[in-house]
């Protein structure tokens, strides 16, 4: 059941053991049996992040302590970053004050909001951030980036066909600057250059706070037919669950090593990296092949593998579906046969998908990942939900031993949610106070021009041209606008000349003074870096960078923009379909600037009527710009 | 001359789809007999005088390589055994 | 009837498509070939097109080399068959020994893509009738290794057999030998060219229409040549 | 289990960017007594079986250098000399 991406080193099709998990306690696998004969084992719940309350409450959802396979899977989605527990009670907004809209297909919640432009097309798109592993390695953090941001547009169904970039580093000259913007750079570039994504634009800002955490958000825009939208749910009981692309490593699970056995010896913590290596001539191929599943019509449900692997993967796809699924995890293909179920199940190896597939397209779509030199594997099945009418049980063996049963529900909608405590922060006052007007100002011609010297040679007003150079922007030859345009212009309808105008935008430093306007004003600069290009904005998505939501006034920050942004979509009229929290972006106790990255896109009947930012002779004869 | 060679290498534990790429490509050259492949840098250093190990490890570990997902050695060549004199 | 020109698709080409809307546009029909096929399907010139086959690993083009489609095309390119090699596609003219010299890393280290002009200086090509000599095009150039290198002798042996295609001017943006962007075989029907002319086509989304003489050039050809 | 190793460097006479770029970096580091760097591939290939010189130096010959730009060597590392095993 697994295709090797050369036909003359295929396995032989390996048989499912369909055999009930074993009684048995085998030696150094800690099994469901073995976690209710020891229930007083004490669990390292709180190195991977659980607190005390949240250890108690998955103890009670089990009805005994957790496995360790289970341990690493709630520590995964009850964090921050799966789970969105100090977020979600302000996010909810976004869909309170949302404008009715029928173009709206599929909106917060799924992998990306998908928006229809035509009686055919639907657009797709979202932004979100890779900060923490850019400034540990930034070629592979800002690639791996790149790469995560572009599953997630292909699982909806759609082909991705643009990326943009906003970016933001510590002080120009500072030594540091120098090692980690060229490797962000390099590895934008490397990775959509790569897959033949053309670069329409971005942001590249510089600012002293950034300097421990630069901040690496990535966009991609995908393009689908209405009626090749796909779900992540995993329906149909009997349905097989597939896993194509790359094979498992020890990719980014340095969050669970702790959960090492005591087999391993010193230097494991050593083959724990929390650094993921991208491959994009794999995504490529994962691309294309899924593209091609789609139009054949060969999968039910499909989900990509990001940041909690295949632990989300199950999970989400099972509990949006109320099913239950069997997996059998030792075949999973893996990179280091060493590997340990809860290692399998928190990898965060790259270029992977997840597929629902009915029994009688299964050789179809092993087919097709052949002919596109990628794994698949089946790697279990859907089951049914319980018998009254409960969702069903995600239970996953490893060598025949019942390592992990749970209700999947339970690790993706049951996480916690936190009301944290908020406040503003006391300084803003002092700093709102420093008013523009009390600055001095240049008095006499050549302070004047000494200060549009400066502002000139400021490396945030600096042409961006050492950057831009390094990107594609011509591949796929739809690109009507990009750097240095306002906003990104794609054709994505080369018959009728259909059009969509994207641009993303931020400023830590307005919204530092004030989170609620300065929100406002990211959101209204994007709409109007669309709206000049002659394009009529339909959509909003939105990567919110901020410090730690432990810290009360970073807390009141993120409210404040979030009550910002869904108030300025509500009078704007268009809705938020979706975007990304980055939290704890700090140095020590120092939290970057609030920098909520706002992207708007719009569409244009026909890309032939664009409005660029130069003068431009039009065949009518009249010349006009807007401003 | 003899120089300072420094091999720098992914941890094993680190894809390396370089490898893999071509690990995948040999079976149309009609090789078979290849289990894995993994492509690294080797880094020839001539100092102006004597050869530095240590100096050259400093290198490495500043420049060369980085330890988050590399690792290195470093040892003395002679001139003939490097680039210039191959066969 | 319509000239059929052959695109071909490896694992990790990217300008496939753009290279076959070039083919349509210039009035001949676009035929895609696939790297694991060996038969040609009887077209009459084939282009392989820009991207980052087998991910660029190794070399550029190294790999896409021992495709089952390229020893189709290397017998019929010294049979005569027009074969154009973009980007991508140069290196593996290159690395396929259809052309002399090799493209290694951009001296500047970084990928690059701007517009960029270039003169035209040989129009005895398949690929290149339709230009006069001396004529400069605005043509898009993006790549990490494009520096084209060969031994000073080949290099000569290139200037003087009048098989430099074109050069960069106003600026060489990969560090290539002599300027080098283009260049041809001896017969003149295999060209490789850094810069890509499948993105100079339509006004809307490129610098300029120069690139369609490329494409343009073999139908030409095509048309003067014996069946 | 050895492995062979094929180091793949730039024939002398080709321009070295990459290395050259270190090179020029080294100042800053406070490095000044490095002559030259220059930067190739070093490529770790195991066997299914016995490690085979001839046929490593064949898949070299054909796939892992190109012999317009570069030179190659051929060699047999013990597996503890390898990336596996690194101070
Ligand atoms: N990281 C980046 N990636 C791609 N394009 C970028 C990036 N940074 C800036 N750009 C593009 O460069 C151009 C100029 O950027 P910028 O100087 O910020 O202009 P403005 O402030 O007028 O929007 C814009 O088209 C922008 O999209």
């Amino acid at each position: 059941m697994t295709t090797h991406p050369d036909p003359a080193l295929r396995e032989t099709p390996g048989v499912v053991p369909q055999a009930g998990p074993s009684e048995d306690w085998a030696p150094g696998v800690d099994t469901v049996p073995r976690a209710a004969g020891t229930p007083e084992e004490l669990q390292p719940y709180a190195e991977l992040g659980l607190r005390d309350d949240e250890y108690d409450r998955i103890r009670h959802i089990l009805g005994r302590r957790p496995t360790q396979s289970e341990l690493a899977m709630y520590s995964i989605m009850w964090s921050e970053h799966c789970s969105y527990k100090s977020s979600k009670v302000h996010l909810r907004q976004f869909g309170e004050k949302a404008p009715p809209s029928d173009r709206l297909l599929a909106g917060i919640g799924e992998n990306a909001g998908v928006v229809q432009v035509s009686d055919e097309l639907a657009v797709t798109f979202k932004v979100e951030s890779h900060n923490h592993p850019s400034f540990v390695e930034p070629y592979q953090g800002a690639a791996t980036g790149v790469g995560g941001i572009v599953r997630d547009i292909l699982a909806m169904g759609a082909r991705p066909v643009a990326v943009m970039d906003p970016l933001r580093f510590g002080a120009a000259d500072h030594p540091d600057t120098a090692r980690v913007l060229p490797g962000v750079v390099a590895g934008v570039g490397g990775y959509g250059n790569c897959l033949g994504l053309p670069n329409i634009g971005g942001e590249v800002v510089f600012d002293p706070c950034y300097q421990g955490n630069p901040l690496v958000n990535a966009l991609c825009l995908g393009v689908l037919p209405v009626d090749r939208l796909q779900k992540k749910d995993a329906t149909g009981p009997g349905n097989i669950v597939v896993l194509m692309g790359a094979k498992t490593g020890r990719d980014g699970i340095g969050g669970v090593s702790v959960l090492a056995s005591a087999t391993f010896d010193e230097g494991s913590e050593q083959r724990r990296p929390s650094v993921q290596v991208g491959d994009p001539f794999m995504e490529k191929l994962l691309i294309e092949a899924c593209l091609e599943l789609y139009d054949a019509e060969l999968v039910v449900g499909i989900q990509d593998l990001g940041g909690a692997g295949l632990t989300c993967a199950l999970t989400e796809t099972a509990a949006s579906a109320g099913t239950g699924m069997r997996v059998w995890l030792e075949r999973v293909p893996l990179r280091e046969p060493s590997m340990e179920p809860h290692e399998i199940l928190a990898s965060e190896s790259q270029e992977r998908m997840l597929l629902v597939v009915s029994p009688d397209k299964l050789d179809a779509v092993l087919k097709t990942a052949e002919k596109w030199g990628v794994w698949a594997t089946a790697i279990g099945e859907v089951t049914a939900p319980s018998p009254d009418g409960q969702p069903g049980r995600l239970v996953i063996t490893w060598r025949d031993q019942l390592v992990v049963d749970v209700p999947p529900g339970s690790l993706v909608d049951d996480g916690p949610v936190y009301a944290r405590p908020m406040r503003e922060p006391a300084d803003l006052i002092l700093l709102q106070a420093d008013r523009a007007e009390t600055l001095p100002r240049p008095s006499n011609p050549d302070a004047l021009r000494e200060t549009v010297l400066r502002m000139i040679g400021s490396p945030n007003l600096a042409d961006k041209t050492w950057v831009t150079e390094q990107y594609d922007r011509y591949v796929l030859g739809n690109t009507v606008l990009a750097q240095p345009e306002d906003s990104g212009v794609i054709r994505i309808d080369e018959r009728t000349g259909l059009g969509v105008a994207l641009s993303v935008d931020g400023n830590g430093r307005y919204a530092r003074l004030d989170p609620y306007h300065g929100t406002k004003l990211a959101l209204a600069e994007a709409y109007r870096n669309v709206a000049v290009t002659g394009a009529k904005p339909i959509a909003v998505t939105n990567c919110l960078n901020f410090g730690s939501p432990e810290d009360p006034g970073v807390m009141w920050q993120f409210a404040e923009a979030v009550r910002g942004l869904a108030d300025g979509c509500l009078e704007l009229g268009i809705p938020v379909t979706g975007g990304n929290v980055s939290f704890y972006n700090q140095t020590g106790a120092a939290a970057i600037h609030p920098t909520p990255v706002v992207g708007v896109l719009g569409v244009l009947d026909n890309v032939a009527d664009r409005v660029p930012m130069g003068f431009v002779p039009r065949p009518a004869g009249d010349h006009d710009q807007l401003f | 001359m003899p120089r300072v060679v420094v091999d720098v290498m992914l941890k094993p534990e680190i894809l390396d789809p370089q490898g893999q790429a071509v690990a995948n490509a040999l079976p149309r050259l009609g090789v078979s007999d290849v289990a894995s492949v993994r492509i690294g840098r080797r880094i020839e250093i001539e100092f102006t005088g004597e050869p530095d190990l240590d100096r050259a490890r400093e290198i490495a570990d500043k420049l060369l390589a980085n330890p988050v997902i590399e690792d290195f050695t470093v040892h003395l060549v002679e001139a003939d055994e490097t680039a210039d004199a191959r066969s | 009837m319509t000239a059929r020109v052959g695109v071909v698709t490896f694992p990790g080409s990217l300008d496939d498509g753009d290279a076959a809307r070039a083919v349509r546009i210039a009035g001949a029909e676009p035929v895609r070939l696939w790297h694991g096929d060996p038969d040609l399907h009887g077209v009459d010139a084939v282009v392989l097109p820009g991207g980052f086959s087998y991910g660029d690993y190794l070399r550029c083009g190294a790999i896409a080399r021992f495709a089952p489609v390229m020893g189709t095309i290397v017998d019929a390119a010294r049979g005569g068959l027009p074969v154009l090699g973009i980007c991508n596609g140069f290196q593996i003219l290159c690395e396929a020994h259809l052309l002399p010299g090799a493209l290694t890393r951009n001296q500047h280290l970084h990928f690059r893509n701007r517009d960029q002009v270039l003169r035209i200086e040989a129009v005895g090509t398949a690929w290149t009738n339709a230009f006069q000599p001396g004529q400069e095009v605005l043509i898009p150039v993006k790549n990490g290794e494009g520096c084209y290198v060969a031994d000073p002798a080949t290099l000569d042996r290139l200037e003087a057999e009048g098989r430099v295609v074109a050069r960069y001017v106003g600026g060489n943006p990969n560090g290539s030998q002599r300027d080098i962007a283009a260049i041809t075989n001896e017969a003149g029907n295999v060209v490789g060219i850094m810069p890509h002319p499948e993105h100079a086509v339509e006004a809307l989304t490129g610098p300029s229409l120069d690139g369609l003489g490329f494409f343009t050039s073999v139908l030409k050809h095509l048309v003067g040549a014996p069946a």
